[in-house]
């Protein structure tokens, strides 16, 4: 087993793995700016190194500081969390020169399938389906009509380098490629340092699933039941579920079987994740995330499987052992992230003093936080302040176990996305299940007596 | 509620020194509280084996009218260009602000750390190839008068 | 409630030493608190349906000058002792130490409540038929002089 | 389904029903004494009202009193929690009289278990192996002498009425009767307003082990795997947890059928636990609480069963549907009692300002408390101010992840039995498993470093 961990991140999911760490006999070494001196990822790791000031470019994206600080430390692995430097291929490759194990697979595969058209001919190659669309990148207007041609309208053009939503183009008829793509384009060089841009046929009313894997050295594969995250706010998840509901079996199994085709076919090593779209009871590959994700406890709670400790056992060279029982969904999930962002001001994000934290206790109910009372939330990182993850038996109890301990969730002193998820499980079609990720853009927040509620009618921008 | 009787609230609040107001009419609740000073961050149970690094340091603050020459970056401290040479600086030293006083070395780069006040140099914070910190206090320089 | 009974209810609570003063009364809750010295307890999210009971009085603090008789037990509330009949005070009664000034009801039994104190009855705070709880105030007493 | 439950008790297990009634759609209604006005037990509920003043007797024992806030708020039911009414036979003829559904068994059933010697009785009757001893109530010193002859030495003379230790003694030869038995049935008499008194073969080295049951109005019972509770000090449990160390599946299979006969033969309803030693590879009746116990999150982290939902749904004359999978322990799970008692003055009761408060979380923990920054612990109630789940896939992860939970829980303001817990973890005995109920008194509790160790040689009045 690793000996020592450098814990390359911050907040809920720097404790996540410093949890793990401890749980396993690895001391961990945290890492922080000195906006987050006050921070729990640095009360609670075993030793903790200042890497630098506020701006992450100069602390937790800051290679020549992590590495240092890792060397000083005699760490002898570095975790990276999700964001920050997790799929950063380069990173990836200055640690394994160093000698450093970097938890997660290694720098070349986290180069390829960073670049979506290679991610993309990849899944192809290991007969995953892809979006119909264009064979590799579109160099120019005429590819992309041509594509158009063969495909059909609506279209979509995506960054190869991209994420997020940025340098991405919906284009509803041929009249509309040639601004679209060299907006897409200019987007996408002025966010990635890289114009180059795909095409795929737009899917309408889809829904976001995705399937965990986890692989060892040995090529040892699992692959867990799908999650759902098709709650979403520009591209950003804000609820996650497993299994998808009403997905029927046989998709469940063939959503799985590609997935672990994938890993195999790349010599896959720790946790990842394979994303795709379902419309209809069609499913195509979008992109591979190769690093743990934000949603993963989802997972861990309808599996009982221990995702973070599996991937720090990967890195130090042993089996995986996960049961075959892992591989169906034992009751089901939810996930809430609580942004410190005010849903009744354009989720205009928020900083400042937690005055009372009070998280929910009691069955079925997680809390991954790094929040505490009397606690400064900088104002110079991402805005995820806890995750509340619930487990019941079926889903409709699990909705109202998410209801229950969203209630009884008290943070005070700023704003945060509380009352807009008790206004989602409040949702009719939510509740039914299966919505598609327009589900929020379709619908309005109003405050009715200061509770938030949707209703029908958003724009398409919301 | 108008906003002009929830300004009042906030005077009476802050002019009566009460810490906490509440009204709530059918299904409006405004509650207007003065602000509490900060409760004190969590102090976690001890853990179970605590190892305390040696070399490394935590930030120290500023001495009465000393100078705090600080680490720039996350490194191995050192005192004298290279092995077996003399220190930059030892206790007691005059030093000129642009002058180098020791070097952090950060992935195999020598960083030479340049004062920028000049004055007297104090105490010598960090041990000769010891780890340092961002930010982490290095040396105290007492500064020259009308600087 | 109008906002010169809140600036009464901030008056109060400055003059009182009194750490809280709640009043809900009906649809309109107001809540007055001290400063505390320790950080003020969690406000729960507001929950999907708010029943008021417009019955269910939460303590009130004794009222400048006045005194508020309490009910002992948990119960029903009545002004007389038996339908139809008088109630045993009304507002502007003066009242003796030891005369029954209501009923509460708990359990089938008819509690008399008897005013420890003599004085004139200046406020039925009580719904008659409505439930109380322990130590609710009752009624307020403005009490004789000389007590 | 019940459409208003009052629930009757405070603290934790006041919120864990509130959190359960409102899971299911059902209203709830607290009761507070004038010391529990900034409870959260108050706050949390749909309703509330003021029952009386801080003496248990005058407010959580308040008979009238709460009988009259379920009838002002037109509550359809009462829930007891445990301690306080929960066991009052009394209470529960009263509530059916007045027409309120008393959520448990039916009031004779309570009496006839709160009866030890009629409790004993009725189990032999079904089958079930109780400790050798007297046949029924031992009357005089002679009767005790002539069970000594018969089923040896040393014994232990027991409060028919007893339980907590109170009016028990152990008696090492005939020599020693006389006096045991006077100050035994003096004890008893003085605690429970009830001399009579009962003998048993004193076993040592034993472990105390208890089978969860649930039960509903048309006779389907289950039963579940056992909970270890061996660790106590004073016959009052600290942890507990399931499954039993090292207990062999025969023996788990045999106390699960005693326990699912003596319940049948009770036509029982609701939730109980039926109480063994177990010692050797024997095991015995000692009694059973007809009401919901602290413990019972050790068995729903390792069945995934909601118990105080089932209860909730049997008292609204629903089924049972517990699957069979539930009988089959799933992982390991214990449970802290983190009680406001200074380990380090003799176990000291604290009372007073929780300064701050931080509960942990992450993977595998629940915690079940009513505490938040702020609140005040009044003096006149029980010690237990939070309990600490921790659930994994084995034993020695388990322990691993209370470690690391234990850990993090900060709580200041008042001394705790936290350090406590961590010093049980570190003991190699506890580590190995299966320690008797002498455990804690064979140990010293000493200050290492501001960190608590048990070291071997406690006295047994320790």
């Amino acid at each position: 087993m690793l000996g020592k961990v450098l814990v390359a991140n911050r907040g809920e999911i720097a404790l996540r793995v410093i949890r793990a760490c401890r749980e396993l006999g690895i001391r961990s070494v945290a890492v922080y700016s000195t906006a987050d001196a006050d921070s729990l990822h640095h009360e609670l790791a075993d030793e903790s190194v200042c890497i630098g000031p506020p701006p992450a470019a100069s602390s937790y994206l800051n290679v020549p500081a992590i590495i240092s600080a890792a060397e000083l430390t005699g760490a002898d692995a570095i975790h990276p969390g999700y964001g920050f430097l997790a799929e950063n291929s380069r990173f990836a490759e200055i640690c394994e020169r160093v000698g450093l194990k970097f938890v997660g697979p290694d720098s070349r595969t986290i180069a390829l399938m960073g670049d979506k058209v290679a991610a993309r001919a990849a899944a192809s190659r290991a007969g995953v389906p892809v979006t119909p669309g264009s064979d590799g990148l579109c160099r120019d207007v005429a590819e992309v009509k041509r594509v158009g041609a063969e495909v059909g309208y609506p279209l979509v053009i995506k960054a190869s380098a991209g994420g997020g939503g940025k340098g991405m183009r919906v284009v509803e008829s041929e009249a509309e490629v040639a601004d679209a793509y060299m907006s897409a384009s200019r987007e996408a060089g002025a966010n990635f340092g890289d114009g180059s841009v795909y095409v795929e046929r737009f899917l309408e009313r889809l829904r976001h699933v995705e399937v965990q894997v986890l692989a060892d050295s040995s090529g040892t594969t699992v692959t867990f039941p799908e999650r759902d995250c098709s709650v979403q706010r520009r591209y950003q998840k804000l609820i996650e579920e497993s299994p998808a509901p009403g997905l029927p079996q046989e998709i469940r199994d063939s959503l799985m079987a590609a997935s672990e085709d994938l890993i195999a076919s790349l010599d896959y090593e720790g946790a990842g994740t394979v994303e795709f779209v379902y419309s209809g009871s069609e499913f195509y590959f979008i992109e591979m995330n190769t690093r743990l994700q934000v949603e993963h406890p989802v997972t861990e709670m309808i599996t009982g499987v221990d995702i973070v400790a599996e991937q720090l056992k990967v890195a130090s060279g042993e089996r995986l052992e996960v049961s075959d029982e892992a591989r169906t969904p034992n009751g089901h999930a939810m996930e809430f992230r609580i942004n410190s962002e005010d849903p009744r001001r354009n989720f205009l994000p928020q900083a400042g003093l937690i005055e009372v934290y009070n998280p929910p206790g009691g069955p079925g109910v997680r809390v991954d936080s790094h929040l505490y009372a009397g606690y400064t939330v900088p104002p110079h990182y991402d805005s995820l302040l806890a995750k509340l993850i619930v487990h019941a038996r079926e889903r409709g109890a699990t909705i109202s176990r998410g209801l229950r301990a969203l209630d009884e969730f008290a943070i005070s002193g700023l704003e945060t996305t509380l009352p807009l998820h008790l206004a989602v499980l409040e949702d009719e079609e939510f509740r039914r299940g299966g919505v598609s990720t327009g589900f929020l853009a379709e619908r309005e927040l109003r405050d009715e007596g200061g509770l938030l509620r949707l209703v029908a009618g958003g724009s398409p921008s919301a | 509620m108008p906003l002009e009787e929830v300004q009042r609230l906030v005077d009476l609040v802050r002019e009566s020194g009460v810490g906490e107001i509440r009204v709530r009419r059918g299904e409006t609740e405004i509650t207007v509280k003065a602000l509490p000073d900060a409760p004190a961050p969590p102090i976690a149970q001890p853990i179970t084996e605590i190892a305390v690094q040696p070399a490394e340091g935590l930030a120290s603050p500023e001495r009465d009218g000393l100078h705090a020459v600080r680490s720039p970056v996350v490194g191995t401290f050192y005192r004298a260009p290279a092995p077996g040479e003399d220190p930059y600086v030892e206790v007691g030293d005059r030093v000129r602000a642009g002058q180098t006083v020791c070097i952090v070395e950060a992935m195999k780069l020598m960083n030479e750390i340049v004062t920028d006040v000049s004055g007297e140099v104090v105490e010598i914070l960090a041990e000769n190839a010891g780890g340092v910190e961002y930010d982490q206090p290095l040396l105290y320089l007492r500064p020259d008068a009308g600087q």
